[in-house]
């Protein structure tokens, strides 16, 4: 199957969207551009499985490759792999979702949805693209859609939010310039393709010093320890697609980068830094996770949970086993679902009650079963109940984390583990805040989900009951490629 | 009686150099600023011919660019007195302190 | 997929087709009820749903019964020893070669035997809330539910992976914790169950580290072969575990204290156990089917599976038998003082599952010592059927006058006589009253525990004077003393529905005790005769009866001796009344130390300092912005200033410093 | 002789034709704005499509006069760059009474770039240089009652005499120390020494001031925000551009004997450049002194590319004039095109402008990205390519430095972009119905912003000029 496909379609939903005149026009043409993508995003799964039932262990699939910028030794190389596949997967649940959820904007519609086709658009081309230079092309596609998204539709104080994001992954992306100039530079031949680098023996020094640079830079992306600051902000004052998009689609672009590009073609310097990964990331789970119990806003919960459940993406990839990096993919993978789900529940209680207060709701259960009903599984996801994904995810990165032996890797899988008590607590603080408890009358008018809400929560339902009911076929999806990956950090 | 050599000549025109420099920064009046400048320019013409003369006298390209020199300046005053001109009658004065609304 | 489907057959004909799909039918009936009735009951089935997940229940059961028939009498055994049969297995998720996640059935003695009691109890709850629930808004949710319970309850139960069973052990853990909070809009029901969850929750840290440990040095998470690999003296797995220690102890150990951690959340013991009282908020059938008669003994389970491995490790089993007896006696304590029925009733509970705990940590692997085990899972048997049965009674009870308090009851036999003598029964058996079931299984773990430390021996002995005690505490001030007749409105018994759960299990709570139980289950499969030494009953007897004695002449009528009592031991009375203190530590902990101590900062820190340096930054560049404007002046001789200042200082730069 | 004279200087034959049918259309009878610019517009247009036949390699008089593919393709840009100002400020140009003066004054300028860039001889250069300043000073002053514009030129004619004095200066000092005035001769003579570094100090300010590096900048501002935007945007993309064009030969072809020495000069200044334009352009209020000082970092952009000193080098700042004729004269399109109907240019005027004007607020979107350098627009691979050359040398810290700067340039084109798509603003600037020219100006700038990045066989173009 033909890769750029995957680029088309979104464009051209783009163009149609931007000849369509009325607003029912436009919605229905971005939902119908986003079940295409859908339905292209299932094609390519079932194709990928089949080329490897008939036994095809290259170690990327439906390769392409067209001349761009030749002097530059750049070229337009697509390819996938296990673990493009799963995140494409992700993407197209994500952006069909966000653009159900999203059905009663009235402001501006045509704009609105013209950047979410946009969002997956980069996000497609970043988890296809083997050229580095095309991977950072698409990297910062994504950047200014989000800028606008949060600035146009947002809330609260969304002029500082925005700008924030905009500037801290800005910063990322820098990072990841300088990186990805070094890798151009530093290699024994000048290339920005990213299977040329992986062959060739990168100098050990250039390695040490452009690894801190990518992993940073894409860290950024994925709310690595101290530069997370922009996801509470950005996500809580996102409208609600924004914020799907933003934790669901583009936190994990960060991830996909740390592991494809810096630990893959960097190992020396993976290694080299594992360690401090590990203690980032422990700290930021935990951290995370004990900040969220503090906050009140439905949002920022979900936002700083997003710090901590990242926080195992990045603990599965520093901790260089392949069973952790599969498990970091799946936890990508899962959180996204997870936490687009997150969102758009959140946001449909607050259209209905106006406030993300917790402690202002209560009861919700008597008048909207739906959606509190997808508000008890995503939390319980997100806690890690068995049958859903998040269990699946988190159980395979402390699994792998613990075939490290040594205390160092032990302590931190075990503070890594103890994020399960913390996440139960604020998971049901907020649940039992907003769902049980007795009602207020002034909520019990309240209505239920609308179908185009119901749609977009079983469809991501549906994801995470996938992967958590039956997680072999994300296995056997995810951990060849992660296999491949940790051979080359191993060494071999 | 010896004759003057290239190194007094160059002392001259760096000197007329700097003095034109000097009356640049310091005047106020833009007509004697514009004067400076045409102190500069021939401290330049000074320099090429002396060059001409001492170091490489068997060819012509010092005259011949001093000469470009004078009347590029011609040039280049005239047009810069049509401005001061203008400046005049927009300001109703040829004082350089009196032009600064632009700034920061 | 396709993988999964192949194994799962080929499991199935090894064994013939009806047995094979007997067994997967039985915990996917109850699943079936819970997606049916949560999708569509609201809809489509209302009131009718009881019935329908009645009889999905009622088949799982009969599987059940047939299972256990044909395992203990047609196929468990071979040469005298039953087996361990894994007829059903294929691999969820594989981690690396060796260690994976596989789903699969387990059967051997003690799964089959709570297989039995699972589904038996189940179906009791199931009848019994047709009535008892009836009328209920969320009624099809209330059978989702406990059918998701029973599901989860039975995965448990048949697991054949140790991570399997944590999988299904957090399934029971949140069916739980959504039946507690059933009645939604209860402030208290919202408490309690975030409180058993979270606590639960806290104790499966433990468990999950365990099994890391495990199956990093068995190299395998399946029971059988982890079992095998850990019990086997010689084995390399088996050498490097026990060598490798931490803070020197195994970790062998460890591993055992971790996973019994978490057994110990599951099943409330000390200093653990501070949920479950809290647990009864939840509707009282529900308190009979999981907050007594099977999720909370599933840690006792979990220590009986791992059983041989705990064996290799003599400082778990003390560990084990420690907590037991402490819990045994702790619970029965506070027992005497609660007021509130189910909380009496939750805290026996507590008491007689730190009976099975200690007869299981002072049993040993095999042969006559492995009595220990026996009694554990006899008495958790026995132990199901009659605290079911009081449970369901003090439904009826409460059914009838809307109240948990006794201080609103007294003289009930005229209005409930059936549930009345049920009630007394079943006291009579938990008192070890012969020839009631409990007799039989508390002899045995009163014996095994003679046999093996005399100190945990002679505090059971007196743990279950007090058991006869408060039980008959209860019976007396329920259905004897002073009659409040206020709760007039004597609408009788709860109809037939109702009374024939009561029924049934009474008639087990008298008869169960008759099973030859060493038979069938005994730690190392063999047979175990069950030696019946008359001397040797006579003390627990007498102390039961003494017990029951005391409490009739303190509330067969209204007196004032129980306050005088009270008073003449004022303050350890208040200690036992407000339950130790325990729940304060609790609170201490969670409010002061977790949030204030840890997450406010945390949030602080976040808000000022990460986010503070991030503002900082942008900030400073505009101030330097600011600050750098007089540079533009306006000055065009400024400029020229700068111009040839800029000039000369490149010159110098590049002719004398920078060549 | 004659044959080659006529194809080799073809460029400047047809632009003078078109300055002499200026003058006497001037002289003879009266014809209308409309009609005139409509005749200019057409004649540009024709002068940049006859740009790209009859590309000839050779030098004329002795070396003075020099032309290459590469060289042709310079002045075809600076052709279309003045084509589409032709277009774009057309209002403006309609409502002025002296429309002919200004294209002769600015057809003389691009005549004075077109020889400069072609130069190959200091006194061809120096000559050059003034036709294409001269003129320049006097458009700045072209709103002739307004103080600020006279205050904008006679800032510009001062400043640029003294360093046209300066770089004569520096021209004497080349010419003692190797005898020769002409490009060809001078690189075998260079060999280093004091004197010689001095005459390129002297030389190089000279480039600095007209290309406005930091700290010989300071006038840009000022000229900018005074002069007219059409004399602005001519000064910013066009001149800037030629300068470029002339300094990258001047640098790669004279003074590649002593390239050690500038490569650092150039790489300092770079810094300097791009930090300061940024810290300046953070806190502006008027758009056109705004887009000056971001024009200024843009500089620092170009130097770091100059800096590589490789066929890399030369096609990546060529590209990057090329997009960035696109990208800023959109952006002074836009301006223009408000400070005329609704006579604003300050930022906070722009609040709202989608609300009452889509178009115009796409074009200035899709322009301040392209500076910005954000994917997909041109002006991303234009900054990515830059960088890149800048980084073969391996001078990681100033790269570092630079990327950093993008992050700060962000912030303040993004600024602009939340005034015009998300503030409110109780009274927008009112629906501005654009002249025809102007509108196709606007569409060719945003599809050129668009697909001169996308399609990459403009740039490999480039790079088979440039070897």
């Amino acid at each position: 199957m033909n890769l750029t496909l995957l680029i088309l379609l979104p464009l051209l939903t783009a163009v149609v969207i931007l000849l369509m005149r009325s607003g029912v026009q436009v919605k229905w043409s971005a939902f119908i551009g986003a079940s295409a993508q859908f339905i292209l995003a299932l094609i390519l799964f079932f194709a990928f499985r089949k080329e490897r039932a008939l036994g095809n262990e290259a170690q990327m699939l439906f390769e392409l490759q067209y001349k761009w910028f030749p002097s530059w030794h750049i070229s337009f190389h697509l390819g996938v792999d296990g673990i493009s596949v799963a995140m494409i997967l992700l993407t197209a649940f994500v952006v069909i979702a966000g653009v159900l959820v999203s059905w009663n904007v009235e402001k501006m519609t045509k704009e609105f949805y013209l950047l979410l086709i946009l969002l997956s658009l980069g996000a497609y081309g970043f988890f296809i693209s083997l050229d580095l230079f095309i991977l950072f092309f698409f990297l910062e596609i994504a950047v200014i859609p989000k800028y606008l998204l949060i600035g146009i539709w947002g809330s609260g104080k969304k002029d500082y939010a925005a700008n924030k994001l905009a500037l801290m992954l800005m910063g990322g992306s820098a990072l990841v310039l300088v990186g990805l100039l070094g890798l151009y530079f530093g290699g024994t031949e000048n290339t920005f393709d990213l299977l040329l680098l992986s062959k060739m023996q990168i100098p050990v020094l250039v390695q040490k010093i452009c690894f801190p640079l990518l992993f940073v830079g894409f860290g950024v992306f994925t709310a690595l320890f101290p530069f997370h600051t922009w996801v509470p902000d950005g996500h809580s004052s996102a409208p609600t697609a924004g914020s799907m998009f933003l934790a669901g689609i583009s936190m994990k672009l960060g991830g996909y980068g740390c592991l494809r590009v810096a630990t893959y073609l960097l190992p020396e310097g993976a290694r080299e830094y594992a360690n401090i990964i590990i203690v980032l990331s422990a700290i930021a789970i935990l951290y995370g996770a004990f900040a969220t119990m503090m906050q009140k806003d439905l949002k920022y919960i979900n936002a700083y949970s997003s710090v901590s459940h990242c926080g195992f993406v990045l603990l599965g990839i520093g901790m260089l086993t392949k069973t952790a990096i599969a498990g970091a993919v799946m936890q990508m993978v899962s959180h996204g679902l997870m936490t687009a789900l997150f969102f758009a529940v959140i946001g449909m209680i607050y259209e209905r009650t106006h406030t993300r207060e917790v402690n202002e709701m209560g009861g919700l259960i008597k008048v909207m079963p739906f959606i509190t009903t997808v508000l008890f599984i995503v939390g319980l996801c997100s806690l890690g109940l068995p049958g859903l994904s998040g269990f699946v995810a988190e159980m395979t990165v402390f699994m792998g984390a613990w075939q490290n032996p040594d205390p160092f890797h032990r302590v931190a899988t075990i503070a890594a583990c103890m994020s399960i008590v913390v996440t139960a607590v604020y998971i049901l603080r907020a649940i039992g805040q907003t769902a049980m408890g007795p009602i207020s009358e002034r909520y019990l008018s309240l209505q239920d989900a609308r179908w185009n809400e119901k749609l977009a929560a079983i469809i991501l339902i549906a994801g995470i009951i996938a992967i958590g009911i039956t997680p072999f076929w994300l296995n056997d999806l995810v951990t060849p490629a992660a296999d491949i990956i940790m051979q080359k950090v191993a060494g071999k | 009686m010896m004759e003057p050599g290239l190194y007094h000549v160059l002392f001259i025109s760096t000197a007329l150099f700097f003095i034109g420099v000097f009356g640049f920064l310091t005047r106020r009046n833009l007509i004697t600023m514009l004067m400076s400048i045409e102190l500069v320019l021939n401290s330049v013409n000074i320099n090429f011919i002396a060059f001409n003369k001492y170091v490489w006298p068997n060819q012509l390209d010092g005259l011949f660019f001093s000469i470009f020199v004078i009347a590029i300046a011609a040039a280049e005053a005239a047009v810069a007195i049509a401005i001061i001109i203008n400046l005049y009658r927009s300001h109703q004065s040829i004082d350089v302190e009196n032009a600064e609304d632009l700034k920061f | 997929m396709n993988e999964f489907l192949q194994i799962q057959l080929l499991g199935i004909f090894s064994l013939g087709m009806n047995l094979g799909w007997a067994l997967v039918m039985i915990p996917l009936l109850p699943l079936l009820g819970f997606l049916l009735l949560g999708l569509f009951g609201k809809k489509f089935l209302k009131q009718s749903a009881g019935i329908f997940a009645t009889l999905l229940l009622a088949a799982s059961a009969f599987l059940s019964l047939h299972t256990a028939y044909g395992y203990f009498f047609k196929y468990g055994k071979s040469e005298g020893i039953y087996q361990k049969i894994v007829p059903i297995q294929f691999t969820w998720l594989q981690f690396s070669p060796g260690v994976s996640i596989d789903l699969g059935i387990l059967l051997d003695p003690i799964s089959v035997m709570m297989l039995v009691v699972v589904t038996f109890i189940s179906l009791m709850v199931h009848v019994y809330s047709l009535a008892y629930m009836k009328g209920e808004e969320r009624f099809p949710t209330y059978y989702s539910f406990l059918g998701l319970f029973t599901f989860s309850m039975l995965g448990l139960v048949m697991s054949s992976n140790i991570f399997q069973l944590y999988i299904f052990w957090e399934l029971v853990g949140v069916s739980s914790f959504l039946l507690i909070g059933y009645y939604y809009d209860r402030p208290s029901a919202v408490a309690a169950c975030k409180k058993a969850f979270i606590i639960t929750r806290f104790a499966d840290l433990g468990f999950l580290i365990g099994i890391l440990i495990l199956s990093f040095y068995g190299g395998t998470l399946d029971f059988n072969t982890l079992i095998e690999k850990l019990t086997s003296t010689d084995s390399t797995e088996f050498k490097t575990i026990v060598s490798a220690s931490f803070m020197g102890i195994s970790a062998l150990t460890w591993a055992l204290v971790l996973v019994f951690i978490g057994g110990a959340g599951k099943s409330a013991l000390f200093p653990l156990h501070v949920w479950l009282p809290d647990a009864m908020e939840g509707p009282t059938p529900v308190s009979a089917l999981i907050h007594a008669a099977t999720m909370v003994v599933a840690g006792v389970f979990l220590v009986a599976r791992l059983f041989p491995v705990f064996s290799m490790s003599e400082v778990a089993l003390m560990v084990v038998s420690i907590i037991g007896i402490i819990s045994a006696l702790f619970a029965a304590l506070i027992a005497c003082t609660q007021t509130d029925i189910k909380r009496v009733l939750a805290y026996s509970t507590m008491s007689q599952i730190g009976f099975m705990m200690f007869s299981l940590g002072v049993s040993g692997q095999g042969g006559e010592s492995g009595l220990g085990f026996t009694a554990a899972m006899f008495h958790l048997f026995t132990h199901a059927l009659f605290k079911a049965l009081l449970f369901l009674g003090a439904g009826s009870v409460i059914h009838f006058i809307h109240s948990n308090e006794m201080k609103d009851m007294g003289g009930l036999r005229k209005h409930l006589p059936i549930t009345h003598i049920t009630f007394l029964i079943a006291c009579l058996a938990i008192s070890g009253v012969p020839p009631f079931a409990g007799f039989f299984s508390k002899e045995e773990i009163l014996l095994a525990a003679y046999h093996h430390n005399a100190t945990i021996y002679w505090i059971a002995l007196a743990t279950s004077g007090l058991t006869s005690f408060y039980m008959f505490r209860l019976y007396f001030s329920i259905f004897w003393n002073k009659e409040h007749i206020a709760h007039g409105e004597a609408h009788g018994e709860g109809g037939f529905v109702m009374m024939l759960p009561l029924i049934v299990l009474s008639v087990g709570a008298a008869a169960a005790g008759f099973i030859p139980f060493g038979e069938y289950v005994s730690a190392d499969g063999k047979a175990l005769e069950s030696v019946f030494h008359l001397q040797f009953s006579i003390a627990p007897v007498a102390l039961g009866l003494a017990g029951i004695f005391t409490a009739m002449w303190m509330y067969k009528k209204q007196n004032n001796r129980p306050d005088t009592i009270a008073h003449s031991m004022n303050s350890f009375y208040k200690l036992a009344y407000h339950k130790f203190y325990v729940d304060e530590l609790y609170l201490f902990v969670t409010k002061k130390i977790l949030f204030n101590l840890i997450g406010k900062p945390a949030a602080w820190f976040d808000k000022n300092v990460v986010n503070g340096l991030v503002n900082g930054t942008g900030n400073f560049t505009l101030f330097i912005s600011e600050k750098a404007k007089g540079f533009q002046s306006g000055k065009v001789q400024q400029y020229a200033i700068y111009f040839l200042a800029g000039m000369i200082g490149l010159a110098v730069l590049f002719i004398y410093i920078w060549k | 002789m004659l044959n080659d004279f006529l194809l080799l200087m073809k460029a400047e034959l047809v632009l003078a034709f078109i300055l002499f049918l200026l003058l006497i259309l001037k002289v003879g009878k009266e014809i209308t704005n409309e009609r005139l610019l409509a005749l200019i517009q057409l004649l540009l247009l024709g002068n940049f499509i006859f740009g790209f036949f009859f590309i000839e390699n050779g030098s004329l008089f002795g070396g003075m006069f020099t032309t290459n593919g590469l060289i042709a393709f310079q002045k075809s840009i600076i052709s279309l760059g003045i084509y589409l100002i032709s277009l774009l400020f057309s209002d403006w140009l309609k409502k002025s009474e002296h429309l002919p003066e200004f294209f002769i004054l600015l057809l003389s300028a691009v005549l004075g770039m077109f020889f400069l860039i072609s130069s190959g001889n200091l006194l061809m250069f120096y000559l050059s240089l003034e036709l294409a300043t001269i003129p320049v000073a006097a458009m700045a002053n072209f709103d002739l009652d307004k103080k600020i514009s006279s205050e904008a030129s006679m800032k510009m004619i001062l400043s640029s005499a003294l360093s046209s004095g300066v770089l004569l200066f520096g021209i004497s000092l080349i010419y003692g120390a190797t005898g020769t005035i002409s490009f060809d001769q001078i690189p075998a003579l260079l060999d280093g020494n004091g004197l010689q570094i001095l005459a390129f100090v002297f030389l190089f300010t000279a480039f600095a001031f007209k290309l406005s590096i930091v700290p010989f900048h300071l006038w840009t501002a000022d000229v900018y925000e005074g002069s007219p935007i059409a004399v602005t945007s001519f000064l910013s993309v066009i001149s800037k551009g030629a300068i470029t064009f002339i300094l990258l030969t001047t640098l790669y072809k004279v003074f590649a004997p002593i390239h050690d020495l500038w490569y650092n000069m150039v790489m300092l200044l770079s810094v300097i450049t791009m930090v300061v334009g940024n810290l300046f352009a953070l806190r502006q209020q008027n758009i056109k002194r705004f887009l000056a000082f971001s024009s200024i970092a843009q500089v620092g952009f170009i130097l770091l590319g100059i800096s590589s000193h490789s066929m890399e080098g030369t096609s990546s700042v060529v590209y990057f004039v090329l997009i960035y004729v696109f990208s800023n004269l959109a952006a002074f399109g836009v301006a223009g095109a408000i400070s005329q109907t609704a006579g604003k240019e300050r930022i906070e005027d722009y609040k709202g402008l989608y609300q009452t004007n889509p178009l115009i607020s796409w074009v200035l979107a899709l322009s301040l990205f392209s500076l910005a350098g954000i994917p997909p627009t041109a002006g991303f691979f234009g900054k990515l390519f830059l960088i890149t050359a800048g980084a073969s040398k391996g001078n990681y810290f100033f790269i570092t430095v630079a990327a950093l700067n993008m992050i700060i340039s962000l912030y303040y084109y993004l600024r602009i972009v939340r005034a015009v798509f998300m503030d409110t603003n109780p009274q927008p600037i009112p629906k501005i119905n654009l002249d025809p020219a102007t509108k196709l100006g606007m569409i060719i700038c945003g599809a050129g912003i668009i697909f001169i990045g996308l399609l990459s066989w403009v740039y490999d173009y480039i790079t088979t000029l440039s070897l």
